[in-house]
Parts: C-alpha cells; sequence; structure tokens
C-alpha cells in the first residue's frame, strides 16, 4: 500500500504554506523538518505504482523503484543541507521558489509516465528560475529570462515526444525506450538539454554563476541530476550517450582552466561530472548503471558542498572571482577543510566519495573494450583534479594574499558543510552502504584494489605536480578578470543581433507598408473627394443641359443596339 | 588546532618549492611502488602509465586552455548588461 | 358592400384624391383643413388599396372598365398583384407622409403655400396611383405628367427656405418633360403600329407582328429611356439629389418612397407585360444595358453620398444606389431577380421614408442640414435618432430588417445565375452604405456639439425633440422596416406572385 | 428545456431594457444587472446539466424567409460557449461595477445595457440552429459592442471603433454574407447538422474557397491579416476589452469558425477533400506573427490584444487539422483561453485603477504594492503559456495530439513545432510582466494600494478556475465527446 503522499508532493505542499509561517526561526525549522519527514515517507514506502486517470489518459502519478529511491534519498539530503546552509535567509520568494523546485524535482523522479514528468518537469523549471531572478538586477533577470527559456525548451520537446509517444504507442508509460522513433528522439533531446549535453550546455554555466548564494547551492543538486536519472531510466545502454559523455567530460576542463569566476568554473566541472555519468549509462551494464547512479549520489554532495564554501567565501567576501581572492585560509579555515574534502572527492582521491563512485564507470568503459573513451575520461578525471581539486581551494585560500581578513562563515553553514563533508568522507570510507541502495546488486565489487588505488594516486599526483611545475615555472596562466565566449556567444550575440536587425528591419518595413497603403487610400480618397466634391465631375452642381446630352447619347446608345 | 594548522599553511605558503619537492618525492615513492607491485604481478595493468599521463595530459590541458584564451577572452562587461559577470556582487 | 367595393375600388384608390385635390384647391384655403381633407382621403384610398392588395393575393387580377366601355375602346384599369403592391407602396407613403407633414410644412413654408402644398401633394399622390392602376398606355402617359407636375410644383415650394430648390425644380422639369416626351413618343411608336393602346390589347397585338420591324425598336428604346430618366437610372439621375435635398421636407418623404418606384413599375411593365423579353430589344441586349448601368449608378451613387456633406443629399444619393439594387434584380431577368427587387422596393420605401422623416424632424429644429451641424444631435433628439438608426440599419441591410430580406434575395438571386461579380459589388455597395450611414450616425452620437451654428436663424432656441405628431409616423415607418425584417410574409409573398406572373409574362 | 433555453435567450436583452429604465438610480441598476446575469447563468448552467446527447433540442422561432427559420437548438459546443460567457459575465459584470465606479466613467446605463445585449446576443450565437441565425445575431453582437469600444468618445475611441465597425461590418458583408448565400444554394438549407450539410455537394476547389470566405467572413476571429481591429479596439474600458478578448466577441468569432467546419462542412470531408490544409500553414504563421509583435508591444493591453490574436488562431488550426478530435481540442482551447485571458485583463484594468499604469516597463516593482492582483496575472499568463497544472496545458495537449492524429504530414509537424514554439513566445511575453513587477526595482517602496475589492476579486476567481477547471477535464471531454462522433 502506497501513502497517499509522496515525498515530491510533501516538499511542494508545504512550499505553498511557506509564505504563512512566520519568517525567522519557526520558517526555517519548518523547511527543515520537510525533507527529514520526506526521508520517512520514502523509508516507509514500498515499491509500487499508483495507476490513475486523468482527462482521459490513463497515468502513473506515483512509482517507487531502486532507482527512482535512491534519487530521492539524495535530492531530500540534498533539501535538507541546503536549506540548513539557507538558514540566515529571510526571503519568501526564495523559499517558496526553492521548495517548489525541489519539491518537483522529486515528483518528477516517482512520475511514472510521460505526462506527469512533463507537468513536473515544467515545475522544476518555474521553481529553479526563481532562484535566479531572486538575486535581482539587471543581469540576473536577463541570466534567468535565458535560463528559463531553455528549460522550457526542454520541458516542450519533452510535450512534443510525449504526444508522439502517445500517438505511436497508445501509451504514456515512462520505461526503457530507443531512438528509433521521432518520439524518442524528442525525448532524448529534452532530457539532453537539462543533462547539459554538448551545444546544449550552456544554460549551466551561464545561469549558476548568477544565483544567490544559497539559490545556487539548490540549483547545483536538482536540475542536472534529474536529467541523468530520466536518462538512466529511459535510455540507458544507448550507445550515442558514451560519445556524448566523453565530449561532455572533455571540453569544459578547458574552459575551466582559463575562468574567472569560481562559480562558473564550478559549473564547468559540474558538466564534466554530468559526462561522467552520462557515459555509464550509455554502456549500459548493471556496473556501470550503478556506477552512474552512485556518481550521481556522490556528486550531489560534494558539488554542493563546493558551492556552499564558495558560496560562504562570497557571503563573507563578496565576491567569487579567483582575482578577488586569496590567502583565506587565515580567516576561513575551517570552510577551506570542507572546500578541500570536496575537492578531494571530486578529484576521486582514494577515501572520498568521488572515487568510490567513478571507479565502476571507467572499469566498465575499460570492460566493454571502450578504450579511446577510457583514455579520454583518464584525461577527464586528471582534468578535474586540475581545476576543482586543486584551482578551486589553492586560488580561494592560498595563491596570492588578497589581503582580506574576514570572518568564518556562519554557524549554520559551517554546519551544512560539516555535514556534507561528513558524508563525502563517510561514503568514501564505507562504499557498501551506498552500494546496498543502488539499483542493481553490486555483488562483490570493490574500487579499492591497490591497481585503482595506486594508479588513481598516481594519476592525481601527477596532476598536481603538473600544477606545481607551470605555477613554479610561471608557465601557469594568470588569473585575469574577464569572460570566456562559450557557444552561447552565437545566441547572445550574433543570434540576438540577427535578430533585432532582422525584426527591426521586419518592423520598419511593416510599418512602411502599412504607411505606403494608408497613403494610396489617402491620394484614392483625395482624388475621390475631388471627383465628387463641389465642382468634381459628380459633384451636385452639375446643370440640366449636360442630362439633356446624355439622355441624347443614352437614347442614342439604346437605338444603335437595338438597330444593329 | 585551527591556530597551528593556519601557520603550517603559512609556513608551506612560504615555501611553494618545498611542497612540491615534498610531493615529487611522494610521486616517485608512488612510482616506484607501482613498479615493483607489477615485477610482483599483483595485477596486470601498464605500470606507470597513470602517472606519465596525469603529468603530460595536465600540461597539454593548460597550455592548451592558455592558447585558447587568446581566442575566447573578451572584457568583463562584454555581454553587459545583460548578464551579471560585471555586476557588484556583494549581497546581503 | 364587399363586392360593389371590390368592383369600384380601383377606380375609387385613385379617383378619390385626384377629385378632392381641385375641390380643396378651389373651396379652402386654411391650410389645417385641406391638410385633413387629404389625410382623409388618403386613408380612404390607403384602405382601398389594401382591400385591393388583399383581394389580389391569391393571384386574381381585378379589371374596372371606365364608363362601362370595355378594353380595346375604353379606358381599363387593371389591378393585378404588381399593381396593388405598388398602390399599397404609394398610398401608404402618402398616408404616411401627411400625417408627417402637418408640423414639417407649417414651419418650413410661409402660410400663404401651405395649402397649394397639399394640393400638390394629392395630385401627386393621385398621378402614381394612377400609373400603377391604369391599363392604357396613353392614360399612363397622363398619370405620370401628372404626378411629375405635382412634383415640380412641390419641389419648387422649397424655394421659400432654400432658393436652390427652384433651380432643383426646373432641372428636374426639364429633365422630366424630356423623360415624359420620350415615353409618348415611344408610345404613339406603338400605337401607329398597333392600333390599340390598351397594354393587355397591346401585348396580343406585338406578337402577332412580324418580327423586326424598326419602329418598334425604336419604340422600345423611347420608352426605356424616357423611364430611365424618371427612374433616375445612372447617368440620368442628375437631377434627383438636389430635387429631393432641397425640397420640403414631407415632399422629400413622398417622392422618395413613392416616385421613382412608380417609374420603376412603368418599365417592369411595359418590358415584361407588354414587349416581353424575346421581342425587339432582346432581353440579352437589355441585360447587358442595364445590368452595368444599375451597378455604376450603385458604385457612384454610393461614392456620393459618402463625400456628400449635407445629409439629405447623402441621402438621396443614397436613393441612386438603391434605385441601383431594384434594376439590378429587373436587369436578372429572372423569377428570383424580380421577386429581390420587388422586396427589395418595399423595404426601402419604409426605410427610405423613415429616413426622410426622421431628417425633416432635424429640419424642424434646425435650419441646416449640414454634417457638421448635426454634432451631438443625438442628445437633444434621442426618439428622432433612435428611429433613423433603425432606418439606416436597414438601408444597410442588417439582420433582422427589411433591407436584409432585400439583399439576402438580391444576392441570392445574382449566385443562382453564377454571377459572382454582382454579388460582390451588392456586399461592397451594402459596405458603403455602412460608411455614409455612419457618417450620420457618429456625428449625431459622438461627436460633441460646436458651440454655435453657423446660418442657423434660431441659433439661441435650444434643439429639442420634434413633435409627436412627427415622430408618430417616423417611428411607424421605423418599426414596419423591423417588422416586415423578420415577418416577411407580406413582402416576400407579393413578390412571388408577381414574379411569377411577370415571368408568366415575359415568356 | 425549450422555455429555460428562450429564457437564457431573452433575459439579458429584458436586462438591459431595465438597465436602461433604472439608469438614474445606480445601486439598484448595477444589482439588476447582477441579477440577471445570475439568472442568465444559471439557466445556461441548468440547461447544461439538463442536456442529454442523443435527444434532439431544436425549435424554431419564426420563418424568416421560406424554409430559412430563426431557429435555436442545444449541443455540446453551443453549450459551452453559452456557459462560458453567461458564467464569466457575472463575474465581469462585479468587476465592470468596480471598475466603471472607481475610474468614474460617463454613460454607465448605456455602457451596461450595451454589455447585456452583447452578451445575449453571443449566447444568441451559441444557440444559433443555422447559419442564419447565427450570422444574425453575429451582427447584433457587432454592433451592440461598437458603442463600448467607443465608449470614452476621444478621437483614439472614435477610431478605434471606426476600425472595429470597417472590420467586423465589412468582412461579414464582402465575405460571410456572400459565402452563407453560396452555402444556400448549394446546400439547399443552412442548418447544422452533424457531419455537415456541404458533403456531396462541392468540390475540393470550391470547399477551400469557401472555407477561406468563412474564415476571413468571421472577422471576429481576427486570422491575419485581418487582425487589426482588435488592438485598436483596446481603447474601450477594460471590462470591454476582458468581455471582447476574452468572452463574447472573438470567442463568438472562433465559436463560428468551430461550428462552421463541424456542421457545416464536416470534419471528414474537410479532410477528405484537404480543404482546409492550406489553413493549416496559415494559422501556424498567425499564431507565431502575433506573438512576434506582441514581443514588441510595451502597452499592457496592446500586448494580451496581439497575443489574443495568436490564441484565436489556435481554435483556427484546429478546425484546419479537421478531425473531431482536433475539433474538441479547439473548444477545450477556446474555453481555457477565455477564462486565462479575462483574468489578465482584469488584472490588466485592476493595475490601471490602482496606479493609472499602462506601460509595461512602468509596471516594475508593482508586484510588491499588488501581490493579489500580480499573483492572478502570474496564474492566468501560466495557463495560456500552457504550463501544468493550468488548463491551459490540457487544451495544448489536446491540440497536438490531435495534429499528431490528424494524417497531415507537414501539416502536423508545422502545427506541433508551432504549438511548442508560440508556448515559448508566450512565455517571453506573458510571464515577464508578473516576473518584473514582482523582483525588479524593490528598492523603492511604492506608495500604492490593490485596486478596489469589486476590481480585485473577479481576477482573482477567475485565474482560480483557471487551475480548478483542471479537474473538470475529464466531463468536459465527455461532455464535447459528441464532437468528435463520426456522422452517421
Amino acid at each position: 500500500m502506497i501513502p497517499l503522499i509522496a515525498p515530491g508532493w510533501l516538499l511542494l505542499g508545504g512550499a505553498c504554506l511557506i509564505p504563512f509561517i512566520p519568517k525567522g526561526a519557526a520558517r526555517t525549522s519548518f523547511m527543515l523538518a520537510l525533507p527529514l519527514f520526506g526521508m520517512g515517507l520514502l523509508w516507509l514506502i514500498p515499491d509500487g505504482s499508483l495507476a490513475a486517470s486523468f482527462g482521459g489518459y490513463a497515468i502513473t502519478p506515483f512509482r517507487m523503484d531502486g532507482l527512482a529511491r535512491i534519487f530521492c534519498l539524495i535530492f531530500l539530503i540534498a533539501t535538507f543541507l541546503s536549506a540548513l546552509y539557507a538558514w540566515h535567509l529571510r526571503d519568501s520568494f526564495q523559499h517558496v521558489s526553492a521548495f517548489i523546485y525541489a519539491g518537483a524535482a522529486l515528483s518528477a523522479l516517482t512520475a511514472g509516465d510521460l505526462l506527469t514528468l512533463f507537468v513536473f518537469w515544467e515545475l522544476v523549471s518555474l521553481g529553479s528560475v526563481g532562484l535566479i531572478w531572486a538575486r535581482r538586477g539587471e543581469g540576473a533577470w536577463h541570466t534567468g529570462l535565458r535560463y528559463l527559456i531553455w528549460q522550457m525548451a526542454s520541458g516542450l520537446l519533452l510535450l512534443g515526444g510525449a504526444l508522439f509517444f502517445f500517438r505511436e504507442t497508445g501509451s504514456l508509460a515512462f520505461d526503457a525506450m530507443t531512438l528509433q522513433s521521432p518520439s524518442a528522439w524528442l525525448i532524448f533531446l529534452a532530457f539532453g538539454i537539462k543533462a547539459g549535453f554538448p551545444l546544449l550546455h550552456n544554460w549551466i554555466q551561464d545561469a549558476y554563476p548568477a544565483g544567490t548564494i544559497t539559490g545556487t547551492v539548490f540549483l547545483s543538486c536538482f536540475t542536472t541530476k534529474l536529467a541523468i536519472y530520466a536518462l538512466a531510466r529511459g535510455f540507458p545502454a544507448t550507445e550515442a550517450l558514451i560519445y556524448i559523455g566523453v565530449i561532455m567530460t572533455i571540453f569544459p576542463i578547458f574552459y575551466a582552466v582559463i575562468e574567472n569566476d569560481l562559480r562558473r568554473v564550478l559549473s564547468y566541472s559540474l558538466n564534466n561530472q554530468l559526462g561522467f555519468m552520462v557515459v555509464g549509462i550509455g554502456i549500459g551494464t548493471p556496473l556501470a548503471i550503478n556506477g552512474a547512479v552512485a556518481h550521481a549520489f556522490c556528486h550531489i554532495i560534494y558539488k554542493s558542498l563546493l558551492f556552499m564554501s564558495v558560496g560562504a567565501v562570497m557571503y563573507r567576501v563578496g565576491t567569487a572571482k579567483a582575482t578577488e581572492l586569496g590567502g583565506l585560509y587565515r580567516s576561513m579555515p575551517l570552510t577551506m577543510i570542507f572546500c578541500v574534502i570536496a575537492a578531494a572527492s571530486i578529484s576521486a582521491f582514494p577515501l572520498f566519495s568521488g572515487f568510490i563512485s567513478k571507479s565502476p564507470i571507467l572499469s566498465e568503459s575499460l570492460g566493454g573494450g571502450y578504450w579511446v573513451v577510457w583514455f579520454l575520461l583518464l584525461f577527464a578525471s586528471a582534468g578535474v583534479f586540475h581545476h576543482s581539486g586543486i584551482k578551486i581551494p589553492y586560488f580561494t585560500f592560498f595563491a596570492h594574499d588578497s589581503g582580506r581578513r574576514v570572518r568564518e562563515a556562519p554557524m549554520h553553514m559551517l554546519l551544512a558543510m560539516g555535514i556534507a563533508a561528513f558524508l563525502c568522507v563517510a561514503i568514501g570510507v564505507y562504499p557498501q552502504a551506498l552500494y546496498a541502495m543502488l539499483p542493481f546488486p553490486m555483488g562483490d565489487y570493490t574500487a579499492y584494489d591497490a591497481a585503482h588505488v595506486i594508479g588513481q594516486l598516481e594519476l592525481l599526483i601527477f596532476s598536481a605536480l603538473a600544477f606545481g611545475f607551470l605555477m613554479l615555472s610561471g608557465l601557469y596562466p594568470p588569473e585575469v578578470r574577464g569572460v570566456n565566449l562559450d557557444w552561447d556567444w552565437v545566441y547572445r550575440r550574433v543570434l540576438r543581433r540577427a535578430f533585432e536587425r532582422i525584426g527591426g528591419s521586419v518592423l520598419v518595413l511593416g510599418d512602411k507598408v502599412w504607411g505606403y497603403v494608408l497613403g494610396v487610400w489617402g491620394v484614392v480618397y483625395s482624388v475621390l473627394a475631388r471627383f465628387y466634391g463641389p465642382g468634381g465631375l459628380m459633384g451636385p452642381s452639375r446643370a440640366a443641359g449636360s442630362m439633356a446630352l446624355w439622355t441624347a447619347i443614352l437614347l442614342s446608345l439604346a437605338l444603335l443596339f437595338a438597330y444593329s | 588546532m585551527m591556530r597551528r594548522l593556519v601557520q603550517k599553511l603559512a609556513f608551506l605558503e612560504k615555501n611553494p618549492r618545498r611542497v612540491f619537492r615534498a610531493l615529487a618525492a611522494l610521486g616517485g615513492a608512488l612510482l616506484a611502488l607501482d613498479a615493483l607491485l607489477w615485477i610482483a604481478g599483483v595485477y596486470k595493468n601498464i605500470p606507470v602509465w597513470h602517472g606519465l599521463y596525469g603529468f603530460v595530459m595536465c600540461v597539454a590541458l593548460v597550455l592548451g586552455a592558455k592558447a585558447m584564451r587568446h581566442i575566447v577572452r573578451r572584457r568583463e562587461d562584454y555581454y553587459a548588461p545583460r548578464a551579471t559577470d560585471s555586476e557588484e556582487e556583494r549581497q546581503p | 358592400m364587399s363586392e360593389t367595393l371590390a368592383l369600384h375600388a380601383p377606380a375609387l384608390v385613385i379617383l378619390l384624391p385626384l377629385l378632392t385635390a381641385p375641390l380643396c384647391f378651389l373651396f379652402s384655403r386654411a391650410a389645417n383643413g385641406v391638410w385633413a381633407t387629404a389625410l382623409l382621403v388618403s386613408l380612404l384610398s390607403f384602405l382601398c388599396a389594401a382591400f385591393l392588395l388583399e383581394k389580389t393575393f391569391d393571384g386574381r387580377v381585378l379589371s374596372y372598365h371606365f364608363g362601362g366601355f370595355p378594353p380595346p375602346l375604353g379606358i381599363e384599369y387593371r389591378i393585378d398583384m404588381m399593381s396593388a403592391l405598388m398602390l399599397l407602396i404609394v398610398a401608404g407613403a402618402s398616408l404616411l407622409g401627411l400625417l408627417f407633414a402637418r408640423r414639417s410644412v407649417a414651419r418650413e413654408l410661409p402660410a400663404a403655400r401651405q395649402s397649394a402644398f397639399y394640393v400638390c401633394y394629392l395630385l401627386c399622390a393621385s398621378g402614381l396611383l394612377g400609373v400603377a392602376a391604369t391599363n392604357d398606355a396613353f392614360n399612363m402617359f397622363v398619370f405620370l405628367e401628372i404626378s411629375s407636375l405635382a412634383a415640380y410644383a412641390l419641389i419648387a415650394l422649397g424655394g421659400d427656405r432654400d432658393r436652390r430648390a427652384l433651380s432643383a425644380a426646373y432641372n428636374y422639369l426639364i429633365m422630366g418633360t424630356i423623360g415624359a416626351t420620350f415615353f409618348v413618343i415611344g408610345v404613339f411608336f406603338l400605337y401607329a403600329a398597333t392600333g390599340t393602346l390598351n397594354m393587355t390589347d397591346l401585348a396580343d397585338r406585338l406578337h402577332a407582328l412580324p418580327v423586326g420591324s424598326r419602329s418598334l425598336y425604336a419604340a422600345e428604346a423611347f420608352i426605356i429611356v424616357g423611364l430611365a430618366l424618371k427612374i433616375a437610372l445612372f447617368p440620368l439621375h442628375v437631377w434627383l439629389p438636389n430635387a429631393y435635398a432641397f425640397a420640403p421636407s414631407a415632399a422629400t418623404v413622398f417622392l422618395s418612397a413613392a416616385a421613382a418606384k412608380v417609374a420603376i413599375y412603368a418599365l417592369v411593365r411595359f418590358l415584361f407585360s407588354v414587349f416581353g423579353l424575346d421581342f425587339a430589344i432582346g432581353g440579352e441586349t437589355l441585360n447587358a444595358v442595364i445590368l452595368p448601368t444599375a451597378m455604376i449608378g450603385m458604385i457612384i451613387g454610393s461614392f456620393s453620398a459618402i463625400f456628400a456633406r449635407h445629409a439629405k443629399r447623402i441621402f438621396a444619393y443614397s436613393s441612386i444606389a438603391q434605385l441601383g439594387y431594384m434594376m439590378l434584380g429587373i436587369g436578372l431577368e429572372s423569377r428570383e431577380g424580380l421577386e429581390a427587387s420587388f422586396v427589395y422596393l418595399f423595404n426601402h420605401a419604409l426605410a427610405k421614408s423613415a429616413i426622410f422623416m426622421a431628417l425633416g424632424c432635424i429640419a424642424y429644429q434646425q435650419a441646416s442640414m449640414k454634417l457638421s451641424d448635426l454634432h451631438g444631435i443625438a442628445r437633444d433628439m434621442p426618439w428622432t435618432m433612435a428611429a433613423f438608426t433603425i432606418a439606416a440599419l436597414s438601408l444597410i441591410g442588417a439582420p433582422l430588417t427589411g433591407g436584409f430580406i432585400g439583399k439576402w434575395l438580391l444576392m441570392d438571386a445574382a449566385l443562382a445565375q453564377g454571377f459572382w461579380l454582382i454579388a460582390l459589388v451588392i456586399a461592397a455597395v451594402s459596405l458603403m452604405a455602412v460608411l455614409y450611414v455612419w457618417r450620420v450616425i457618429e456625428a449625431a452620437y459622438l461627436k460633441a456639439p460646436t458651440g454655435r451654428r453657423r446660418g442657423a436663424p434660431r441659433a439661441e432656441a435650444p434643439r429639442r425633440e420634434a413633435p409627436f405628431s412627427m415622430l408618430l409616423p417616423l417611428w411607424i415607418a421605423a418599426l414596419l422596416s423591423v417588422y416586415f425584417g423578420v415577418d416577411t410574409r407580406l413582402p416576400v409573398g407579393a413578390a412571388e406572385i408577381i414574379a411569377d406572373s411577370l415571368e408568366a409574362a415575359g415568356q | 428545456m425549450q422555455t429555460l433555453s428562450l429564457l437564457a435567450l431573452a433575459l439579458p436583452f429584458l436586462g438591459a431594457a431595465a438597465i436602461l429604465l433604472l439608469g438614474r438610480l445606480p445601486n439598484p441598476r448595477d444589482i439588476m444587472m447582477i441579477a440577471v446575469s445570475i439568472g442568465t447563468a444559471a439557466c445556461v448552467i441548468a440547461l447544461l446539466f439538463l442536456y442529454e446527447d442523443g435527444k434532439t433540442h431544436a425549435w424554431t422561432l419564426f420563418a424568416l424567409l421560406p424554409n430559412l427559420d430563426v431557429a435555436w437548438h442545444l449541443e455540446p459546443l453551443g453549450l459551452l460557449f453559452a456557459a462560458l460567457a453567461s458564467a464569466l459575465w457575472v463575474i465581469t459584470g462585479l468587476y465592470a461595477i468596480g471598475y466603471m465606479r472607481a475610474n468614474n466613467e460617463k454613460k454607465q446605463p448605456r455602457f451596461f445595457a450595451c454589455f447585456s445585449i452583447a452578451i445575449g446576443s453571443a449566447i444568441g450565437v451559441a444557440f444559433a440552429a443555422n447559419l442564419l441565425t447565427l450570422f444574425i445575431f453575429y451582427e447584433i453582437l457587432t454592433l451592440s459592442t461598437y458603442p463600448l469600444v467607443s465608449h470614452r468618445e476621444t478621437k483614439e475611441a472614435k477610431r478605434g471603433g471606426r476600425y472595429y465597425l470597417a472590420y467586423l461590418l465589412g468582412t461579414s458583408f464582402l465575405f460571410l454574407l456572400p459565402a452563407i448565400i453560396w452555402t444556400w444554394r448549394r446546400a439547399g438549407t443552412l442548418d447544422f447538422v452533424e457531419g455537415g450539410i456541404l458533403p456531396g455537394s462541392m468540390g475540393g476547389m470550391e470547399a477551400a474557397l469557401l472555407l477561406a470566405l468563412y474564415v476571413y467572413g468571421i472577422g471576429k476571429a481576427a486570422l491575419m491579416p485581418l487582425h487589426r481591429w482588435l488592438p485598436e479596439a483596446m481603447v474601450a474600458p477594460t471590462p470591454v476589452s476582458a468581455l471582447l478578448h476574452a468572452v463574447a466577441v472573438v470567442k463568438a468569432g472562433v465559436f463560428a469558425v468551430l461550428k462552421v467546419g463541424i456542421y457545416i462542412f464536416g470534419a471528414a470531408f474537410l479532410s477528405e477533400k484537404g480543404a482546409s490544409e492550406w489553413l493549416i500553414w496559415l494559422a501556424c504563421f498567425s499564431i507565431l506573427a502575433a506573438s512576434l509583435i506582441a514581443l514588441t508591444k510595451t502597452n499592457l493591453k496592446a500586448r494580451l490584444a496581439y497575443s489574443t490574436v495568436s490564441q484565436l488562431a489556435y481554435v483556427i488550426l484546429a478546425m484546419a487539422l479537421a478531425t473531431p478530435a482536433a475539433m474538441v481540442a479547439g473548444a477545450l482551447h477556446m474555453a481555457s483561453h477565455a477564462l486565462a485571458k479575462v483574468s489578465l485583463f482584469m488584472c490588466a484594468g485592476a493595475i490601471h485603477t490602482a496606479s493609472h499604469k499602462d506601460e509595461i516597463p512602468d509596471m516594475a516593482g508593482l508586484g510588491r504594492a499588488m501581490p493579489l492582483t500580480f499573483s492572478a496575472f502570474t496564474l492566468g499568463a501560466l495557463s495560456i503559456i500552457g504550463l501544468p497544472p493550468f488548463i491551459g496545458m490540457w487544451s495544448k495537449w489536446r491540440l497536438g495530439e490531435a495534429a499528431l492524429s490528424s494524417g497531415q504530414s507537414w501539416g502536423a509537424w508545422a502545427a506541433l513545432a508551432t504549438l511548442l514554439l508560440s508556448s515559448l513566445l508566450n512565455l517571453l511575453y506573458l510571464l515577464t510582466i508578473p516576473a518584473r513587477a514582482f523582483l525588479s526595482g524593490a528598492e523603492k517602496r511604492v506608495a500604492m494600494r490593490e485596486a478596489p475589492f469589486l476590481c480585485l476579486l473577479p481576477p482573482c476567481l477567475t485565474a482560480l478556475a483557471c487551475f480548478a477547471m483542471v479537474f473538470l477535464i475529464e466531463p468536459l471531454g465527455d461532455f464535447l465527446a459528441p464532437l468528435a462522433r463520426e456522422p452517421r
């Protein structure tokens, strides 16, 4: 028997109540209680699904199985941590947006059909954009708008795909499909946008650095991982995903190296991490899928921890630009430690969470015979370490001293970061707990064999050596202010200009045409008016003489007709 | 405890080459261990590959990115006012 | 009693006004007395007409032999459905016009000429009635001239208020005389060829004649052109706008409702009953002449109306356009077309007389009929303008008004023969009607009144609603034009019978 | 039922007379209007429940011409439209009272009387049993709303009114009337019959031409390029815009288009002859082009007007797809758009009443002062965009489904792509308004209050209805199912 209320619905309902609870401790406690209560529900809910009918369609508004459960769990944890991190916040708009966002994401996880999925898919977009707009200001407004367009485009593609799917199969059930019909392609693209497929990825790097400090923590958790879940559910073992994923892991690291805004560095790194998961799903063996899911699980924790630590710095210093930071370990040592733990996790140091989740993907790519893929993933791993593992903590807390002396992050932030850091280490040390929750049995797989550990350590140490070498030799590119053109340049600059030009000229043309029409009408009118006006040919004052003439003409015409 | 940690770090910050040498030593040790284990037949992976690959690729990555920056970098207010890049970031 | 009445009604309907007119002229100079007499006579003649209509509604034809002499020799009054309908229209218009006339004439004409107005009015009415009733070609000419001469005088009576009425009447006189002359020339040709003037007889004898007689061609051409002048068919319409615009209001009401329509009747009578479509100038030739001239007339008339600045002239021009509609239906030379024409004619008489009565109400309150002086008049004369709006809707052809039925049938008739262009012209001209009607309505309802009306003799006197005696006939006509748009049995039923009989005769 | 439906038809007209009689006494007059509107709505809703599929509900009022009656009948589509018009009349009526009083508008008796007549004729259009009756009420609707458009009697108001009349009367005389007579000539009847009356009487080309005459003859449907009257008519007071652009006038237009598609041509006939294929493309163009123009407008009502032009084309698209399912989708969209757009317009009016602001850029930051208004606006906007969980999504969903099952190859793709793309455009031009109102300019404290209660409550109600309607989607679908029945 499924309890009437799914965790996601619980959060959505809670979101509606938030504005009515007085700001302050009462509200934040309520917001913290919601995910905890949701975890309790998750604990109680058995596997199974709920069938219903809506508007004449058979739908499955709720479905729980292994895949959904582990994603639900991590989403709830992330909600709790993010809410704790945002304890200080007194902005109802952000609170509501965040909980609608989290609740919709959770509900989407438990959607058993495409229609329900679409509904929550769109709600995810709407909730999340609030976290960007909540920053307020012209730049955030436009960024949010771009973000929203991308998200809606994804939702609409999903809608189109669902329509096609229903047309093709007569059902709306959301299960594994193959890329052989228009419906599958449309849905694939819809998931692809949210998962940050190459060329569809720019919204991530565009929007996440523009969110509020606390909002970006929420953002980093849900949208993209929801897409990973959807891909794992809908397109496991789709070979195209392997290559897409590999590209996703490679190209962002180049940008991450030269990016100045640390939150954007993290966004690029997020994209790169998604690549690993996509590869895992593409390989599609149970172990690979497990790896992807586990990686998503760990990733949510350490990535939000990274965003939290950079956010804490931003909270105290006011900026997240590498050029403005440095030497902060003196002021914020605890934050620094948490950041380093997160960096170690994302770099997949042994004993940290990233290691135990990335290993299955790497070994399955090798096991599946994808040699080139494996090489590239290895490169990407080294790159991750380089920009996330070293660059983030180094430029924030070390490097040259910016001279800023600030207070340590507030208590609640430290608490949230501490819990996240604890989880990173705990999972890394005792991965079996996580492995047990994965959708497929892991058997006796372990990441901790000598080859793995030593290989990984070697990779990381030598990457660090390379960094040191480059720094010491002065070859390392200095941090400078500026923006780097990515693919989004095409639509943010080129298409926009083109659209403005063309649109402008079309409008001008339209006005001109309308002007001509009016002009012609004016000419016709004046001619007619002269013709019919006083003194005109058809005017009112015509003498009888002309009439007599007309009579004669008409008569002769009639006679002519008659006699001809 | 935090104070001591900060002091230690300050010391390291002043002596980067020391850190580098320590790292190099660690790397050398790992390489040696790797080779030894391979000789001992604990596993059949290619020895020392990870380290060399990591080093070379990281250098290549940074240099490649550095070159790329020449092409893609623009002023911070390139997209202004439709982006947050050049906006004052201090938030409550 | 009924039988006696039936026997003499065809004569009574005409003779009553015809004889009363000179008697009034001789014995009474008091305008009110003459008016009352005229009203009574009109009422009687209207009752007779209604009675006749009722009698002929089953398709029966009543024949009245004047002095007891049988047809070829004596003058015959022959009342079929078509005549009865025309009698009803003319007598009805005359009744409404007279109801309206008392206050209007009292204000517009000097006291000395008021009784003359009513005498002329009665004469004109009896002339028109006579045209509708008689079955004698020459007698028709006589009645036509009686009505025309009376009409010239009626128009000229407007000269006290606006001198332009005199030149308008003069123009009309010249044109009307030319028309009458042409008509009578045609009739003489016919008489020369056949030796009879009775139209039924004429028809029989004409068809016995060898085909291709030139004098008969000439006869038909003269008669058509002559009547076209009276109808004011384009391009012979130039006399009409000024005549209608400057005549006394009550005269305009009557003339616009009855005069041209009777001429149309005469034309139809000759074309279909006397000549027949396959005779002399054949149906196709007529088709080729009437259809284009009717359409051009519709368009030109509408344009003129759109650009006119004088309210009465707007609707005088509109009459030219509307006459075009009626001629169009006749020009189609089909059963549907004829039916549509007669329905149209009937409804137009109601709507147009209502419109001119409304304008007469305005003229009662202010001298100027310029559009710019009508601004905001709906505030001062709400009832008048409301009735005007209803009648105007009928003129446009809004649904549930008489005009709509007429246009519907006309379009249907055009489409029935596959005349695309004609249907489109009908639609377009309706639209132009919206334009000119709306200029008046916008001025009346939406524009703020200008401070001082130029050239208004009673500039200081506030405009007020027209007297009840003028509003009553106005509202009767307006409501009737709606009534016959909803209950269409009378006009459509009558027109069907007419069309059937004409079609039978025309073959 | 005959009495009831006649009552529903007559009540608004009687109400108009009563309003004119009570013109001098504002309170009894307004109470009278609300009472009449509630009575009308009650009648229509009672009819909705009494209606039984399969029974004929047709009555003749009188014969206009031989074989040509003025008659009325009940069928699902008409009942839906009548229910929309009458139910929203109650709400718009309340709103109008609040608005007209708050803005001290003059000539209120004339205004409310015309308002009632307009609703009455909308119900007449809804119940019309044949094209002639429909045409009659259609024209009464045009004429009775003209004084509403020109209500302010300013220069712009007169200009707007002139456009309004010229477009609506012009199209109906030039295209609609000939089309009706053509149909009458071909089919010998004008009755609305399931499966259509034209099948078998003409070929594909002719049908396409006739369809074009209908689609453009029904100018109220505002299909591009004959859409200009709609933005021009925005000079009217806002309750009129709400009534015109959401309930009575434009919906009467698309309703008539649907009715012609279903009951005159018949979906099967249209699709078999391919007579409506061209219309798919035109409707798609209209949807997108109007949305793009809406993006460039900074005046709130003008933007909403172009949005309406775009949304109306959805219904025409549904008709052009020419499948029974598409017709049902079109009917649903008619209803969903009515609810949403009426909310938006009433919000626009509430904003105007409270702040006298009409330009969108001036509204930044107003959300803090008027949270309820802008929340209602947001809900309405979301519904129009077609986002879950509002009713707008369902109509778009059904429309998309119908497009895919229509058997059109390229047309279906075009329709689907247009649906999706236009949602995106809707998002850009609608959702940005409340978002900016809530988010921008927060630093300035705006010394302003919500609009008066009567201006505030109605939009909130309709906005909530956009959401609540979702739960009626299934009964509504069942109710409209007869439209999707294959002709017998």
